[in-house]
């Protein structure tokens, strides 16, 4: 069912194929490490692709609908009409350039601030689930984790900002620190909404909970997660320090906040870190609002019956329906955290920046309250339902009755990729 | 609050519910003042001083509680089909007491007893008549109860509380309203009190005491009606001491001026001597009675006898013992009294001093001989208050309390009454006759007057007394606040010798205080019986006397005092009105800036006079005398005669048989010679001035001094009371200084001696051995505090290594 | 072996950061040492199959504390990477006495047999969270029965790996589903940790609000100097 | 699979409290004391979460070391109030020039 599923599978795959070749006992140390290794690499190599490919698409991105938004027409050159080869082209000018460390500045800490917001960042991919099942580390406590790594790339950027013997970016750390740790109680608790709704911390096991059509969506569960949506969206945006609230690199006050001091390849991570974090924390809110990598509409299910049983005779376990929905399903949820990446772009063109007291005010007068008031009112909402119309919920089945019968039809689906496993 | 128990109804037809609704208003009446005083306190402490406000206050307690009170009465009569003011032949309890027995029978009580009598033993052949009593109690709440005896605030209403509280209330309230303009000079912030006397030659200056003198006034009225109204003796003596509190603040109301605070002292220590006998009288009766009450009670289907009940019983009789000895107690349904099986009983002489003793509170208060001298020197208090306490109403309480106790006095008591009010009222006319201050000669006339009550009461006449009392209160309070008129008239000049022809400037007061000068002096018209009201009180006094004297002729002078000084009375009333309304005025001074007084302190003159003249219209066969008679709880139908030490027979007077009766004409007479020799006498010394009275002063210079000494009862006393007591105090002062002082200073040297030795040991060997303990602590932390660097890393450092040391000394100590 | 892989890492990195706190004397290194280190940590409370504390670890004290700590030194920084220097004799001292009792507590660890100690604790389930995986292992029945012995066993292992969110939440409700109930004695239920949760979240509220009374803006020392030198 | 062992698990708390309590006992700087504290309770905890593995002492462990993250997090918040304090005063971080109580 749930647990570290795909590098278990994949992990079990190569060991066995190994062991199938080489003769050598599926038990072994040795062989197990090996297997272990490999299926870490790769997992680990796919999710650097995503890391590393998706920053490159809203770099882009950012810049034609920056440009489309100020009546102009951004990037047009490189890769063709649409300058789609831009952020590459930039990239490698990037790398090329002199790795700089000001004279002022604490060598070590400042060469490793970078790579620590980075570590963080990509960290989050880790129990992040791009499709049902496809999950690097399928912890119990995954939503739980992803918080706990998101909120480690701040320390980086404090680092960043206070080796950099710099004031501009001391400046831009100290409002970055406080920032995101005032920022980062909201958001925890609007995300403890859905969280408290499906009464697990697994994605796993929230993401099935919203099967079925998109009225089954936690946004749509009852009011207060309507709402507890945009508010979490808000922290979000903050907590990624994106416009409005990207005090900790205000151009037009600090230079370039946190990393005035930086050049070329250091510099370019921390863009790396911060376009990532938009996609993790917009994927966040797409599995715990949005209905995950369901596409709310069915298609995945009639996808998934019609290559149920293909090709589970040529590897064991192996089940082309499953994987193609679950193929789809990956394809559903990028598009989801695109769709909201693309409305952080768009509000960061749109919006004027907040200064600092007025950041600070947003989050401490009026998210944290809405967010507590939200959490007691959602809590209170399915007992109040019961207290008046004897059920949990408006219309549908209930959500535990709908987790047993998701439970049901999953397991005959891991099953079936088990099987094809073999 | 009325959880009184109607103890009986006079006849059929009277609803129960009668006295509580008597109880209701009278209690308005009552406790009215009361809230009228905590008003005034309030306004006094916390209220801007100069308006009337506290004045109002009091006349509307006042005069509220005087409509309750004539309400009460007119309730009170309707209820009783008025039956007190029909002839004496067809009333029920004066004709005939037996009937009375009878036709109360059929009351309430009497199917009580009925439903008693079927319980009841066989040989209780004849269910007892039930009690027939002309009174309603009961109790407002009970204080405490010590196994028998009973503390408690009650009620007791007759005919006599009803005509007091309407005669108290209606006087004070008039005087109240006089009072408004008597005392408007004190509505000031700076008062100039011109009898006093400062060291630098000045007047004494304070703030205006307008509201407290309203506030001790409605003190002293809810005092005043709660003697009235009181139903213990107890309860009695309670508000007995509160009027005496009244009245000391009252006389002493200008402190500041010696004469007065000396007067409010003498007054409050000389009524405590009387009050010393009350006390007695009280405690004889508690031990001897084992109660308080006046009036039976009932509590479920047992009544209690009250006081006069267990003396009297149901026949208005002292039942004696054949030996004279001792006095056998009954209880409510008229047999003896018992108590586990022995018939109770007092000794005929306690009953004698019980009765003398309470008899010796009324003394005091009512300023009898020997304690009079109090009373005249009582007129140092505000004129209003001369007129209501020191005339009507409180000097009274004394003869009232004499009247209500009337049922527990012997015929020994009731001769010493006697005696005592004759002395009295002879002495006081006497000394009347050369006082010139003319508060000072209606002060004397009050003492003479009371005295006639008291002698009345003493010769049986306790109807007679009692009318005195009513058309007295009436006539002096005229008679003081028309002086007081004058004295507000004339600038505070009381001295009636710069006074004289006033009736030109002031005819109000002139007239009005005639009608009072011929209602105390007793004017008739010759040949009718138709006089103003002191005549006919008088009148029924004198023929009381004259009855008393005739059956016991060894007591002559006990109608010869009285006769001989309604003459006196007389004289020296109309002295006083000739020399200050008649002839010429003798200090042009005085008589320039004399004025009549505003309406506000006339009108109560003009209503007062009118009562003076007619509220004993009819005489002993008015309204007045029958209503108060109608309560009288020993009926004298027939002769009485003394069975104790002093064999005397007091006389009848009720009905047209009676011993008085026969001798009313011809006490009248005299009384009416008496009184027109009186007054032809002053109106030949100070109108025509045919006999010069410096003449006659001088010829009789030594009874003129020892009249103006007041027969030396001061300079007495001094010799008597105050002389021994300083020296007895010198000889003390003596002792102390010489004895005494001496044995507590070396006292207190061997103290001192004891405790420098003390010290020196306390400072060689305690301090030392402290002293020690304490260096040697203070070496030893000085030792150690290097180790207290303060450094925190240090601290840690230590742990580090203690927790070393501690580890490494557990491995090496403890095997594997 | 893995296992053994990774806990040798990230012991060496756990120390190594730890010694690296100590012998640092620049405070902003030192922080950055601490990440280290507490991140080690974290990652061996995950090779010890304790996922929620790890995270807890993660968020508390490497997003929290330390940051925390960071923003204490930007405050209290009198000049640009202070560092406030230790004499190299206490240096000396306090390596030396670390180093005794290091070699106390590892000598402490090294004489005591845990297996009997922990005989000797009050008897438990042999695996602490069998509770919960029976439950579940009921519900993969289905998969379990189609996959061979080796994935049955495997799944057994993986459903004791780290799931102790559920645990740790009920006994912070009072309930201990993972103790004999026989435990509880006449209650019938083992003692959970309901009454040091709800104290232990009045403690951080009254921390809350004392810190923030605590470190509220007052005036400084050097003003009231400078007031009285004007 | 190999298991490391509780042993190994000690040894690691055991340095890391070493290293915070000489942490504490050398640096001069307030924070710095603060960091070696957190060493310490990151040994204590390592050692609960340890013997919540390898002994019977099961969940517990995982509670108790739960709570002293939680208490560790009061504690530090405590503790800059207090250096923030500390620095208002002396003008300094340097916690011995804290030393009024010198006897």
């Amino acid at each position: 069912m749930h647990g570290l599923f795909a590098a278990l599978t994949l992990e079990d795959f190569i060991a066995r194929t190994i062991s199938s070749l080489t003769k050598i006992p599926a038990d072994s140390d040795t062989l197990l490490l090996i297997a272990f290794l490999a299926a870490a690499f790769t997992h680990a190599g796919l999710l650097l692709g995503l890391f590393g490919g998706l920053p490159v698409f809203y770099i882009w991105l950012e810049r034609k609908v920056a440009g489309r938004i100020q009546d102009r027409l951004g990037p047009t050159r490189v890769g063709g009409s649409f300058g789609w080869l831009q952020t590459i082209a930039d990239g490698i000018k990037l790398i090329q350039k002199e790795d700089l460390v000001p004279k002022e500045a604490d060598a070590l800490v400042f060469r490793m601030a970078p790579y620590l917001a980075t570590i963080a960042s990509f960290a989050a991919f880790m129990v992040l689930p791009i499709s049902d099942g496809w999950i690097a580390v399928a912890a119990e406590c995954g939503a739980f984790l992803i918080l706990a790594l998101m909120s480690l790339e701040v320390l980086g950027i404090i680092l960043a900002g206070y080796s950099s013997g710099s004031k501009w970016a001391l400046f831009g750390a100290m409002r970055e620190a406080a920032q995101m740790v005032s920022y980062e109680i909201p958001m925890a608790i609007c995300a403890l909404i859905p969280l408290m709704i499906a009464g697990s911390l697994n994605f796993q096991v929230i993401g099935r909970m919203q099967s079925g059509g998109f009225w089954n969506w936690f946004i749509l569960h009852d009011p207060f997660t309507f709402l507890a949506f945009f508010c979490y969206f808000t922290t979000a945006t903050a907590s990624v320090k994106r416009a409005p609230f990207d005090l900790a690199e205000a151009e037009s006050e600090l230079v370039a906040g946190f990393h005035t001091e930086y050049s070329g390849f250091r510099w370019s991570i921390f863009f790396l870190a911060e376009y990532s974090s938009m996609f993790a924390v917009s994927a966040v809110a797409a599995i715990l609002f949005l209905g995950g990598w369901h596409d709310g509409l069915g298609i995945d299910s009639v996808i998934d019956s019609l290559f149920r049983g293909t090709g589970t005779g040529i590897i064991e376990g192996f089940s082309l329906g499953s994987y193609v929905a679950n193929l789809f399903g990956a394809v559903v949820l990028i598009t989801k955290a695109c769709l909201l990446v693309f409305v952080q772009i768009w509000v960061r063109w749109t919006l004027p920046r907040l200064r600092i007291d007025q950041v600070m005010t947003t989050c401490l007068k009026y998210l944290v309250p809405i967010s507590c008031f939200l959490f007691l009112a959602a809590v209170l909402w399915p007992l109040t339902l019961v207290t008046m119309f004897s059920r949990p919920v408006i219309a549908g089945p209930a959500l535990g009755e709908r987790a047993l019968s998701q439970q049901t039809t999953t397991s005959i689906d891991a099953s079936e990729r088990l099987g094809a496993a073999r | 609050m009325a959880n009184g128990s109607l103890t009986h109804t006079f006849s059929d037809g009277i609803m129960p519910e009668t006295g509580d609704i008597l109880m209701f208003l009278l209690t308005v009446a009552w406790l009215l003042p009361l809230a009228g005083f905590v008003v005034e306190v309030y306004w006094l402490c916390f209220s801007h001083r100069l308006n009337k406000g506290a004045a109002y206050v009091a006349v509307a307690c006042i005069g509220i509680g005087f409509l309750c009170s004539l309400t009460a009465l007119l309730y009170w009569g309707n209820a009783t089909k008025w039956a007190a003011l029909s002839e004496p032949e067809h009333h029920a309890h004066s004709a005939s007491h037996d009937a009375g027995h009878a036709e109360a029978g059929h009351g309430e009580a009497g199917h009580e007893h009925e439903a008693h009598a079927v319980d009841a033993d066989e040989h209780s052949h004849s269910p007892p008549p039930a009690p027939a009593k002309k009174y309603f109690s009961g109790t407002y709440y009970e204080l405490a109860r010590f196994s028998g005896l009973r503390v408690s605030l009650d009620w007791y209403i007759d005919s006599l509380t009803l005509v007091m509280f309407t005669m108290v209330t209606f006087i004070a309230t008039c005087i109240h309203i006089f009072a408004i303009g008597y005392m408007h000079d004190e509505l000031t912030e700076e008062y100039e009190d011109h009898e006093v006397h400062l060291h630098n030659g000045g007047h004494f200056s304070r703030p205006g005491r307008f509201h407290r003198f309203f506030a001790y006034l409605s003190l002293f009225s809810f005092s005043m009606l709660g003697i009235v109204l009181s139903g213990n003796i107890f309860q009695v003596f309670i508000f007995w001491e509160l009027v005496g509190l009244s009245s000391y603040l009252l006389i002493g109301f200008y402190i500041e001026r010696k004469s007065a605070s000396t007067a409010a002292n003498k007054a409050f220590i000389m009524n405590r001597v009387g009050d010393f006998g009350f006390l007695i009288g009280m405690m004889i009766l508690w031990t001897s009675f084992g109660t308080f009450q006046f009036g039976d009670r009932t509590e479920g289907d047992h009544t209690q006898a009250g006081l006069f009940t267990m003396v009297r019983g149901q026949d208005g009789k002292l039942d004696v013992s054949e030996d004279g000895k001792e006095v056998y107690l009954q209880d409510a349904y008229g047999h003896r009294a018992e108590r586990n099986g022995k018939p109770l009983s007092i000794s005929y002489m306690l009953l004698v001093a019980a009765g003398l003793g309470v008899f010796a509170g009324s003394i005091g208060k009512s300023a009898q001989f020997p304690l009079q001298t109090w009373l005249p020197d009582a007129m140092e208090g505000p004129t209003p208050v001369s007129a209501l306490v020191h005339s009507a109403t409180m000097v009274a309480a004394g003869v009232y309390l004499a009247a209500r106790f009337y049922p527990v006095f012997t015929p020994e008591v009731l001769l010493g009454i006697a005696y005592i009010g004759c002395i009295t009222l002879f002495i006081a006319a006497t000394i009347a006759l050369v006082v010139t201050d003319i508060k000072r000669v209606l002060a004397y006339s009050t003492i003479s007057q009371l005295g006639y009550m008291m002698l009345a009461i003493g010769v049986a006449g306790w109807g007679a007394a009692l009318f005195h009392l009513v058309t007295h209160a009436f006539f002096k309070s005229l008679m003081f606040l028309c002086s007081g008129s004058v004295i507000a008239g004339c600038h505070h000049v009381q001295d009636m010798s710069r006074m004289g022809g006033l009736r030109h400037k002031m005819k109000i007061t002139a007239y009005t205080m005639l009608v009072g000068v011929i209602a105390i002096a007793g004017l008739a018209i010759p040949g009718t019986s138709i006089g103003l009201s002191g005549f006919y009180s008088k009148d029924a006094i004198v023929a009381s006397a004259l009855a008393y004297s005739e059956l016991n002729p060894g007591h002559i002078l006990l109608f010869i005092a009285p006769l001989v000084t309604a003459g006196i009375t007389s004289f020296y009333m109309f002295r006083l009105w000739f020399l200050t309304f008649a002839g010429t005025p003798r200090d042009a001074h005085v008589y320039e800036h004399c004025h009549e007084n505003p309406s506000v302190m006339t009108t109560p003159l003009l209503v007062l006079a009118v009562l003076a003249a007619g509220c004993a219209w009819g005489g002993e066969g008015g309204p007045l005398y029958r209503l108060i008679a109608d309560s009288e709880l020993v009926p004298a139908t027939a002769r009485v005669a003394s069975t104790g030490a002093a064999k005397v027979i007091l006389p009848s007077h009720q009905g047209h048989e009676s011993d008085v009766h026969h001798v009313h004409s011809t006490a009248g007479m005299l009384a009416l010679i008496s009184a027109i020799i009186g007054m032809t006498l002053a109106y030949l010394l100070y109108v025509k001035k045919t006999i010069d009275p410096n003449q006659i002063r001088q010829q009789f210079s030594g009874v003129y001094d020892f009249l103006v000494d007041k027969w030396r009862f001061d300079s007495l006393y001094d010799a008597m009371f105050v002389a021994p007591v300083h020296i007895v105090s010198a000889w003390c002062v003596s002792f102390d200084k010489g004895v005494l002082d001496p044995i507590l200073h070396s006292a207190a040297s061997l103290t001192v001696l004891t405790s420098k030795w003390d010290r020196a040991f306390d400072e060689t060997f305690v301090d030392g051995l402290v002293n020690l303990v304490g260096t040697v602590t203070y070496n030893v932390g000085n030792s150690l505090k290097v180790i207290q660097t303060g450094r925190l890393r240090q601290y840690v450092m230590w742990i580090a290594v203690g927790v070393i040391v501690l580890f490494g000394a557990l491995f090496t100590t403890i095997p594997k | 072996m893995i296992e053994q892989l990774l806990f040798y890492t990230f012991a060496i990195l756990t120390c190594g950061g730890a010694v690296a706190v100590v012998a640092t004397q620049n405070v902003v290194r030192m922080a950055f040492w601490l990440v280290v280190s507490l991140g080690s940590v974290a990652a061996l409370f995950f090779l010890l199959h304790a996922d929620f504390l790890g995270a807890a670890q993660l968020l508390i004290y490497v997003g929290g504390t330390v940051v925390l700590l960071v923003f204490g030194v930007m405050l209290t920084a009198s000049g640009p990477y202070t560092t406030i220097k230790t004499a190299p004799a206490e240096g000396i001292i306090g390596a030396a006495v670390g180093l005794m009792l290091l070699m106390v507590l590892v000598s402490s660890i090294g004489s005591v047999d845990w297996g009997a100690i922990s005989g000797r604790l009050p008897s438990s389930p042999q695996s602490p969270f069998t509770a919960d995986s029976i439950r579940e292992a009921h519900a993969d029945e289905a998969i379990v029965n189609s996959g061979s012995t080796k994935v049955k066993t495997d799944l057994a292992a993986i459903q004791q790996q780290g799931r102790t969110v559920r645990q740790l939440g009920l006994s912070f409700l009072g309930l201990r589903p993972d103790r004999n109930l026989k435990e509880g004695g006449a209650n019938g239920l083992a003692p959970g940790y309901f009454l040091p949760f709800e104290i232990v979240s009045v403690h951080l509220l009254v921390v809350l609000i004392g810190a923030a009374y605590l470190a509220r803006a007052k005036r400084r020392a050097v003003s009231e100097d400078r007031v009285s030198l004007d | 699979m190999g298991d490391v062992g509780l042993n190994a698990y000690l040894m690691v708390g055991a340095v890391l409290f070493v290293c915070g309590v000489v942490c504490m006992a050398t640096k001069r700087n307030g924070i710095g004391v603060l960091m070696g504290v957190e060493l310490v309770l990151n040994g204590a905890n390592v050692n609960f979460v340890a013997f919540s593995r390898y002994t019977s002492l099961g969940l517990d462990g995982q509670t108790i070391a739960l709570f002293v993250i939680v208490l560790a997090a009061a504690e530090a918040a405590v503790a800059l109030a207090i250096a923030l304090n500390f620095y208002n005063n002396h003008l300094t971080i340097d916690v011995d020039r804290g030393n009024e109580l010198q006897g």
